[in-house]
């Protein structure tokens, strides 16, 4: 087994891969930027390393720093999280070449399946079904066009070298094809450093359903049973549970066979997420594979009652799997809320700043994976994923209940964030009820927004006597400095000074 | 002391009355006792008729306020400024419409036109980038760009002043 | 279902109790004494109301003031947690005689269970064993002398009224035995107000392994399985973990067996717990029967996969128990270490303070019941438990592994903890191989103490140049203060006080 | 500047120098690179020779310090001290052994002796409560009690004075 792993990564994903680390007695060495040097990854590692300035293209994308450190650190393995480098192949194989284990799988699976044109194209060869579209990034907008027409509008504008809704475009008609692929490539280029896009069908009803699979160096492919991503703005998932409220035991075995083909069909090893979109007859197509940890794996930890980072390890570690399709069940139900430092009020904009107060929420079946404290600065260079509170309970209906708890119990002053959003989605009818598809945030925008800020004559009360006694203290202490004005004018101005500061 | 409450669209008429270390507040509700204690600098657990709450000053300019997590915008008039509005007064401060400054510390990416250029109200202006999105930021109001104090490439605090329409 | 509980108690209990109602969709009523008005319970509740001054006598235990609020605030059930007025036999009645619904036992039941002698007497009408000693509390200390020299020193004095350890002694020879009788006497006074004791025989490597019952008011009573309670400073649990490396299958259905016959003895209605001592030779004998929830229940909790707080809320709302005694299985391992805010290295002092920095621990199979927060005050006049950190995973190795993991992430700063006093015992090896006894904390205190403060050289220059730095930083900030002194003379002197303030 | 770190039986010989916002440390284990930046009053984040520790200043006063959470008493000599100790000189502090004070806050219940008794070494001098739990209070000298500065029934503050026995 591993002595050492180096990290390389941050935030709430560098401090979970962390943790599994030392529970398995493997030592952990942080890698940081200039703006990170107190994040809780570094507090919480064994070695921690300098790699460069806060702009993650600097630091957390420098490969070439991170296996200097590597190195210098007699580092016996690499685990790369979500984002930054986890889906490079360059990376995986410069890893590999200098002799540390690249805990993900090898270069080709990533290369293969990180190229979403190469993807389909490789799904076609199998059994899986996949969403009509392009074959080929998209290089003519003319002939594009063409393909758009005969799919027939909407159609969705897709960033071929990665993920996360960035890049992302539903197109309604021709008239703004040309403008909105264009759009797509500038933000696929600035995200990904890869400029292409592609088109496909946009589908009815979508559900976004993805399933956890794991495989180790010895042929043995299994799957964790699905999770419901459905619950989506600006593309980006906010809400995750499993099981699905949409599937039924059928589906799912037919879907996790299909997700056991696709890595299968590229020689998949160590942990990987097949997604599916599903439309509302039930057809179900590939998607997308990532090949790599996902932010929302811990639904599928907790209710399946293993621990994912420790899989890879092993994985990585050329052992077999230690369980069988047949040992896997799901017991109880999982919904996992994202906390991004966003204003949800104000169309999600990222908030900065320090967080002034935090109470984060625990008990019976409460989990919280983040990177913060009371005191951190959260800055505006990196993702602004605080962290994600995963609850467990034996139905969903309990699950939700525990959950809408939970998101009452939170609080992070001195930033805005999505805890209360969550909880707008988590109270809305419709996603109590299930099913709901990917369009629910679109649908029901104006009834969350407005169950975000609702308020009764009481709360109204209660926030303005208080603002009204914040006010009266403020007074008081510029009060008590204003009666030392009048005798000492000079001094003053460096007390107002003070109090802007 | 007589206040008014405005939130959204509501308006709550209140009147506040210091008594020790409580506030007795009369509205069309009745009598209640209100007591805050600061928990952290700008965060007060308050009890208003026994009821417990968590509250946020978000920000002592815009004045906005979390209940239990809840964001509000509230505007506390005091009897002064409730006259004046009754007078016909507006309000004191100008407003300027055609200012766009930053909401968010980022990088401006790209700017679509130049000083002089007319803009219709929802045309884009520029592109920001924070956080690894892409924010295109929209005219306010239509008009002729007046100014324009930053460039291409340049990283930008939160609240700079960024184009001016007139 | 009751729309309304008033949680009459204070700390990780009453918060740990209002979790679970409002996710049962129930109010919650909070009351506080002076000393708590911004505590973590009182932040939490829907209401909260003031019950009097900080010393418990005249709050926490202050019954009437309790149910007053009740009726005020027009509450349904009133939950008593552990400790304060939970197992008082009058409280229990009168909530009950003001047509309140007390979620606990019978008063009845809190009688015969509460007072040890009386419960030895029952207990004596069963087949469950219980261990040779009086059967009175003792009036005359010469023939209480007699009876122990028949049973034969050593013996243990033990409180009739109380539990915790508190008024409990061990008497090694006849010599001390008066003066030991006399001590122990007057702390169950003051812990208690009952200075009643009684003498019982002191067993060979005894365990402490308790067994959680769930009563119902149908007469269906079931057991929840074993934890094992051995690790004792001053006869206070530190550390409980279930299963128990001592017990077998069989030892394990007999006491489940006798656990349940103890309920029924005395006609048991809700959540208690079965106390026996187990000696070396596995014969096992009643200890005490604790008619409330239980600090380490979340042990149970979490290899049950149930939540004891509902269970009782249930039970106490008239309903069947929702699962027989085959449906209970124990999945995994867990075990909890108690955090308290005591000085491990000097003798557990009690420590107060302000927490100045915390960060809790958390990630898969991590729970922390707690009741702290970064900035709140910690004072002197309740027990010093600031929380249970509960950590579960497939097996022991794994379990005490990420036990180990979680101590090592967990971060107090400003007072003194129990944190590195657990991980201390977790990592000695007697308590890693299991199964141990009770006498473990006595027979290698010295070596925990070592473990405790043990340090590499690498660790003291760390700490030496931090602390170099450190008074470097405070003299550069005197010596900017000092050099204003020069120039205005009267006016330093406002400016130091602010500092000292 | 050498300096001597004293922590229970061991004593290292160190040399610091201050580079910029890094120190370098030389002892007999090599040269040490060390930074530490402060996350909260009292507590800092070190990185020693790219080792990440968490160092917590628990009293200025007693000179403990916690690393990691390991609580430790450190002391810190100076060159000069480290000379004047060569010298022969002892601590310039007198150490009142007979002067018992609270270290924690309480209730003193009982106090078992009066002004002028003759106590022994580890014999009661007065019961204090804390936390619901009875502490005994033994004398660390064997003495006259000179002083009683408390009564029965008194609550007293960390760090009172109680007892003097000369």
């Amino acid at each position: 087994m591993f002595k050492k792993i180096l990290v390389a990564n941050r935030g709430e994903i560098a401090l979970r891969v962390m943790r599994t680390c030392r529970e398995m007695g493997i030592e952990v060495v942080a890698v940081f930027s200039e703006a990170d040097r107190t994040a809780p990854h570094v507090l919480f590692a064994d070695e921690a390393y300098l790699i460069g300035p806060a702009p993650a293209s600097e630091s957390y994308l420098r490969w070439d720093n991170i296996l200097e450190v590597a190195r210098r650190s007699q580092t016996d393995a690499i685990h790369p999280g979500y984002g930054f480098l986890s889906e490079n192949t360059e990376f995986a194989q410069q890893v590999t070449e200098a002799d540390i284990v690249f805990i993900g799988p090898p270069a080709e699976a990533i290369k293969t399946m990180g190229d979403k044109t190469m993807a389909r194209q490789s799904m076609l060869q199998t059994d899986v079904p996949v969403v009509p579209g392009t074959e080929e990034p998209i290089s003519d907008v003319e002939q594009a066009l063409k393909v758009a027409e005969d799919i027939g509008f909407p159609v969705l504008i897709k960033a071929a070298g990665g993920g996360g809704g960035k890049g992302m475009r539903i197109v309604e008609s021709a008239k703004t094809f040309a403008d909105s692929v264009a759009k797509a490539q500038r933000e696929s280029q600035s995200a990904f450093g890869d400029g292409r896009v592609y088109i496909e069908k946009y589908l009815e009803e979508p559900h976004h359903i993805e399933f956890q699979i794991l495989a180790d160096q010895h042929g043995h492919v299994i799957h964790l049973n699905e999770r419901e991503c459905s619950i989506q703005r600006r593309y980006q998932k906010v809400i995750e549970e499993s099981p699905s409220p949409f599937l039924n035991p059928e589906l799912r075995e037919q879907m996790g066979r299909a997700a056991v083909e696709t890595a299968r069909s590229c020689n998949y090893v160590g942990a990987g997420t097949v997604e599916f979109l599903v439309d509302k007859h039930k057809n179900f197509y590939f998607l997308e594979m990532n090949t790599r940890l996902q932010v929302e794996h811990p639904v599928t930890e907790m209710i399946t009652g293993t621990d994912l980072v420790a899989e890879q390890i092993r994985i990585a570690d050329g052992q077999v799997l230690s369980m069988k399709q047949t040992d896997i069940s799901s017991t109880g139900h999982a919904i996992e809320c994202r906390i991004y430092a966003e204003d949800a009020a104000h169309d999600f904009t990222p908030s900065t700043g320090k967080i002034s107060m935090l109470q984060i929420p625990d008990g019976t079946g409460t989990r919280f994976d983040g990177a913060i404290r009371q005191g951190l600065e959260i800055t505006p260079y990196y993702d602004p994923l605080l962290g994600k509170l995963v609850c467990w309970a034996e139905d969903r209906e309990s699950a939700l209940n525990r959950a809408e708890r939970a998101l009452r119990e939170f609080y992070i002053g001195g930033i805005e964030t999505t805890i209360q959003f969550c909880r707008a989605v988590i109270r809305h009818p419709v996603f109590r009820h299930g099913p709901y598809d990917t369009h629910f945030y679109a649908t029901h925008k104006v009834e969350l927004m407005e169950q975000l800020s609702r308020s009764s004559d009481e709360v109204q009360i209660v926030a303005g006597a208080t603002l009204f006694q914040h006010r009266e203290q403020l007074k008081l202490s510029s009060q008590s400095e204003s009666s030392t004005t009048a005798t000492r004018s000079n001094w003053v101005q460096a007390q107002q000074k003070r109090v802007r500061r | 002391m007589k206040y008014e409450i405005n939130g959204g669209d509501k308006a709550l008429q209140v009147d506040f009355q210091q008594l020790g270390d409580k506030l007795i507040i009369r509205s069309e509700s009745g009598e209640m006792g209100f007591e805050a204690v600061r928990i952290q600098p700008g965060i007060y657990s308050v009890i208003m008729n026994q009821r417990s709450f968590v509250v946020g000053i978000r920000s002592e300019v815009a004045l906005k306020v979390s209940v239990n997590g809840t964001p509000l915008v509230i505007e506390l008039l005091d009897a002064v400024h409730i006259h004046l509005r009754e007078l016909g007064w507006a309000a004191m401060e100008e407003v300027k419409a055609g200012l766009v400054s930053s909401q968010i510390p980022g990088l401006v990416t790209k700017i679509f036109h130049l000083v002089g250029d007319k803009v219709a109200e929802g045309e884009p202006l520029f592109l920001m980038e924070a956080m690894k999105m892409e924010n295109e930021i929209k005219a306010p109001v239509s008009g002729v760009i007046k100014k324009i104090s930053i460039k291409e490439g340049e990283t930008v605090e939160k609240g700079t002043n960024i184009i001016e329409i007139g």
